[in-house]
């Protein structure tokens, strides 16, 4: 019971940001909501006990992917920005694929949870002071190819931003 | 029942207790680091509000409290308003995971307010998310200095994240655990405390923080000689005090958890020697307290000797000095376990 | 356990109620007189000239960009710390990979100046 | 219509900064005054420097050509207003030399050793701000202690701290108060080992060394083009002191060395003027123990008239050559009074000194060049 409450009041609160994101005419105000977006996602994720994650979403997303956003907001000049038009060309695309997500949404909704194959989290998560061990086994072992490659993709990434940012450095 | 008396009402106590404390500690930091300046430089200091200037914090907060809240006309009313808020409260909702006694102090409910499993994660994380409420802070002034003083201090303060980041691995590779109780009761069971496992990694961990406060010799982005007050150069009475507050309370911050992870915590100086137990008749959080105190004072025992780098520098210094030496010093340590294991 | 998170909600709550409330109350007890010029942004005494939302270095931008790659990489290292006595060799050599792999790139954007302020 | 953010724009505006124009000062707490610096910023980096200046005329030469000469003196306590001694030392010796009045030896050696003490609490003054530009507070207040230390000597001896009327047309108001001179020994003593302290805190400073050194280079060949003297002249190795050049007062009976620089840095200038402060320093304790005895005035006309004519004296005041240039035309005030400020010429190299460096450094370079605004607005 107190669980749904949990669940529904932060699904709200994520759903109610996110919203506010794109209807939010100011960049730097939708930067505001999406960080309030984000640390709805963290609550969730302590809720599923998924703890490192939710440390990693705060660290990650919310201290730096955000600094990043403002950077970049305060870069290519706001006002700009401000004044343009909502509508563009893009919106029949955009109105097809929001079609195409909400079917898929509502087919969902109508078959209800059966169609997901649901597992209780395995003990050793549950238990104090564990969840990081768990995820640092399954990310050492089971999916170590995984991992090595992460590390070229934040090469890529490290690479390209220089190369994207100023040619001529 | 019992879930709501050990998870709401105990810790609403110590929470209130914790914030009183830290208030009134933050207060007075300002009167200790006016004093100890002044004593550094053959003055008095602050001598006219009660005796010996006792009450001059007490005067500085009132005297906040009325000043008048100037919004400036071209700022983002909305964004201005919470910006100091942004910094502020993570600057103190870290201290729900700092350990200040054993977990069987304080009539066994623990000497903390709570003890999760990430902590220091959730440290690291949450202190982070206060250089948006300067980012944001500089930009809804909409005035160039204090837009200026942002750019840089993010920054600074994100350059030295990542270094001080590798540094606390470090001591996770010694202590193997993300809790700081854990982390604690790891360097009494061990006999030693881990500054002495870790000191490369203290000294990264300890002048990262002094950057990521702003403190001087890194204190840029208020650099008022500079930029005159930097992100908070538009900001004035109560608003000005919140942004004053956040950079104490992460003094303080930094100082608990070099603490924490470097000098043992709660933990009387050698611990395990039992000869010395008579230094028992302390109790664990003063200890606590007094180490932190004595980083405190290292604080502003720097600032009132050393000048100011240039951002040019600092940023040096962060990324090509302190990043591969604490990635070396992760290296190292690593290899060095290898032979304990 | 979840519940020990409990504690963290409540200090939000209270860290959050504090300058709300500070706010609030100063609002009863402070002055309020604006006028034109007090509330021109500050220029050192002069009006200012421009608008000061222009857009500022890309360097900024670079260094933000390297800071969520290295965080990224911290937040790696995070269970491996944790995890280390039991991955042990094989935990060291897998780490090692890693970071070299960063390292290449590391090296590259000190080569390029990336980290140099000019 | 594409609305693509960075659709306008080409390539090149995207990814650089706009030019931002800031304004440093009048109101700012580094530009040591009200001088108003318009720096265009590309980022952080200097490109262009425009310095707007004038917050502070009062026109005191104006005042001065309507007043009697010996009236004159008080308003030029107020040029240099850190330096006042110095500024005194110049009008009274370029009236006395209209005059063609010899003044007593006692007064030279009074006059020279104020002048040096003067010449120590300006450096002081200088070092102090200088470092806490740069961002080391506790030199500011070292620094002011002992310049304290000067300004009761002042106190003792003219009856004012500041703004002092030192100098009288032909001598001087009083003879030295009972135990001056044990004073000033007390202060000779102590001073030297002051500057050490200074110099623990700063000459070896790693920080220090790399806010300094190499920011705000100038030639000699430039900084004598650009007219520049004292400090800022010598930091760039140019060996011109009036006191060498041209002695005047009793200088020439004193051993003492000019510091020189070598780098024409910010660094040097800082090493020059430490170093000149011991000279002076020197030349003080000389002046004490030579304290010839005799009368404190010159016999003076009552009424100032000098001869018709142009002259110019200038002395080497804390910040360069402080010259005077009077016209006199037979009558009691002046035809036309003109004061070749140094720090007005010196600030003339601002422009060139800052080019391509940061914003901070252009605090450290402001702090190097010694300004005083009221000398040069006046």
């Amino acid at each position: 019971m107190i669980d749904q409450i949990i669940f529904y009041t932060l699904a709200f609160i994520i759903v109610a940001m996110s919203l506010m994101v794109i209807l939010a005419r100011n960049a730097v105000r939708s930067a505001l909501y999406l960080i309030s977006a984000l640390l709805g996602f963290a609550a969730l994720y302590i809720r599923l006990q998924a703890e490192l994650l939710a440390g990693v979403q705060i660290l990650v997303y919310v201290g730096g992917i955000m600094v990043l956003f403002l950077f970049v907001i305060m870069l290519v000049s706001v006002r700009t920005m401000e004044h343009q038009a909502r509508q563009t060309r893009q919106w029949k695309a955009a109105v097809v694929i929001a079609l195409g997500v909400a079917a898929e949404l509502i087919y969902l909704i109508v078959r209800g949870g059966s169609i997901f194959v649901t597992k209780q989290p395995p003990d050793a998560l549950l238990t104090k002071s564990q969840n990081t061990q768990v995820v640092g086994e399954a990310l050492y072992s089971t999916y170590l190819l995984p991992f090595e490659i992460a590390s070229v993709l934040l090469l890529v990434a490290m690479i390209g931003a220089v190369v994207l940012a100023k040619k001529k450095i | 029942m019992n879930i709501l008396v050990n998870y709401v009402v105990i810790p609403l106590v110590k929470i209130v207790v914790i914030v009183a404390i830290l208030s009134g500690g933050i207060a007075y930091l300002t009167l200790m680091e006016r004093k100890v300046i002044a004593r550094l430089q053959h003055r008095l200091g602050p001598m006219r509000v009660g005796w010996h200037g006792i009450l001059q914090p007490i005067a500085d907060g009132l005297k906040f409290i009325i000043k008048e809240d100037i919004i400036p006309i071209k700022a983002d009313r909305f964004v201005f308003t919470i910006a100091p808020g942004i910094s502020l409260v993570p600057a103190f909702i870290v201290f729900s995971v700092i350990p200040f006694g054993p977990p069987d102090s304080l009539w066994g409910t623990g000497g903390y307010v709570t003890d999760v499993n990430i902590a220091l994660l959730f440290a690291v994380a949450v202190s982070s998310v206060g250089v948006l409420g300067v980012i944001l802070g500089g930009w809804a002034s909409n005035s160039k200095y204090p837009l200026l003083g942002a750019l840089r201090s993010s920054a600074q303060m994100v350059s030295y994240e990542v270094a001080m980041g590798f540094g606390i691995i470090g001591v996770l590779l010694v202590a193997n655990s993300l809790s700081l109780v854990e982390i604690v009761e790891k360097q009494r069971s061990m006999g030693v405390w881990f500054f002495f496992v870790q000191p490369i990694a203290f000294l990264i961990y300890y002048f990262c923080g002094m950057a990521e406060t702003n403190r001087l010799p890194f204190d840029l982005p208020e650099a008022e000689t500079e930029l005159v007050g930097g992100f908070h150069t538009e900001y004035s009475g109560f608003r000005f005090s919140l942004f004053f507050i956040a950079e104490y309370a992460n003094m303080i911050t930094v100082s608990s958890l070099a603490v924490t992870l470097f000098f043992g915590g709660w933990l009387r100086p050698f611990s395990s020697v039992a000869a010395l137990s008579f230094l028992d008749i302390i109790p664990p959080p003063l200890w606590f307290v007094i180490k932190v105190l004595i980083f405190l004072y290292i604080f502003i025992w720097v600032r009132g000797t050393l000048p100011r780098f240039r951002f040019d520098q600092l940023m040096r210094i962060g990324w090509k000095v302190f990043l591969p030496v604490a990635m070396a010093n992760v290296m190292v340590t690593g290899a060095i376990l290898l032979k304990f294991l | 356990m979840l519940v020990s998170y409990v504690p963290i909600i409540i200090f939000l709550v209270v860290a959050i109620s504090l300058p709300v409330v500070g706010l609030a109350a100063g609002r009863l007890l402070r002055p309020f007189n604006p006028f034109k010029e007090k509330l021109m942004p500050y220029e050192c005494g002069v009006d200012p000239e421009g608008d000061a939302r222009e857009r500022y270095s890309v360097r900024y931008y670079i260094i933000a960009i390297l800071f969520v790659v290295f965080d990224v990489e911290t937040i790696f290292l995070f269970p491996w710390a944790v995890l280390y006595r039991k991955l042990a060799l094989f935990g060291f050599i897998e780490m090692l990979i890693f970071i070299l792999i960063l390292m290449v790139g590391y090296i590259y954007i000190w080569k390029k100046g990336a980290l140099e302020w000019v | 219509m594409e609305h693509d953010i960075f659709g306008a724009i080409d390539e090149k505006t995207v990814l650089d900064a706009n030019q931002v124009v800031i304004n440093m000062g009048p109101q700012h707490p580094s530009t040591h005054g009200v001088l108003r610096v318009k720096l265009t910023l590309d980022g952080e980096r200097v490109i262009d420097t425009d310095c707007i200046i004038g917050y502070l005329h009062r026109g005191t030469e104006k005042i001065v050509e309507n007043r009697p000469y010996a009236a004159g003196v008080p308003y030029f306590d107020r040029t240099d207003y850190v330096a006042a001694v110095s500024n005194n030392l110049g009008y009274v010796e370029c009236v006395e030399k209209m005059l063609g009045v010899e003044v007593p030896p006692r007064v030279q050696y009074i006059r020279t050793m104020m002048t040096e003490f003067q010449r120590i609490a300006s450096h002081l003054l200088w070092l102090g701000t200088h470092a806490l530009d740069i961002g080391a507070m506790t030199v500011f207040l070292y620094a002011f202690r002992e310049r304290e230390e000067i300004l009761k000597l002042f106190e003792a001896l003219f009856g004012a701290r500041l703004t002092i009327h030192a100098f009288r047309i032909g001598g001087l108001w009083q003879d030295l108060p009972v135990g001056f001179l044990d004073a000033c020994r007390r202060f000779s003593d102590t001073i030297g080992e002051h500057i050490n302290e200074y110099e623990g805190l700063l000459t070896n400073n790693r920080i220090w060394l790399e806010r300094t050194r190499d920011i705000g280079v100038i030639s000699a060949q430039d900084a004598i083009d650009l007219g520049l003297t004292g400090p800022v002249l010598r930091g760039s190795g140019v060996n011109y002191d009036v006191r060498k050049a041209r002695p005047y007062s009793a200088y020439a009976d004193f051993d003492f060395d000019i510091p020189l620089g070598v780098h024409g840095d910010t660094y040097d200038r800082y090493l020059v003027r430490i170093e000149e402060m011991r000279q002076s320093n020197r030349i003080i304790q000389q002046c004490i123990t030579r304290m010839p005895t005799g009368p404190i005035r010159a016999k003076a006309p009552r009424v100032i008239k000098p001869p018709v004519g142009e002259y110019y004296h200038s002395v080497e005041g804390p910040k360069g050559e402080l010259g005077y240039y009077i016209v006199s035309e037979g009558k009691t005030s002046p035809y036309r009074v003109r004061i070749r400020p140094p720090t007005f010429i010196n600030l003339q190299a601002l422009k060139k000194l800052v080019k391509g460096h940061l914003v901070a450094d252009v605090v450290a370079i402001i702090g190097t060049l010694d300004i005083v605004l009221g000398e040069i607005d006046r």
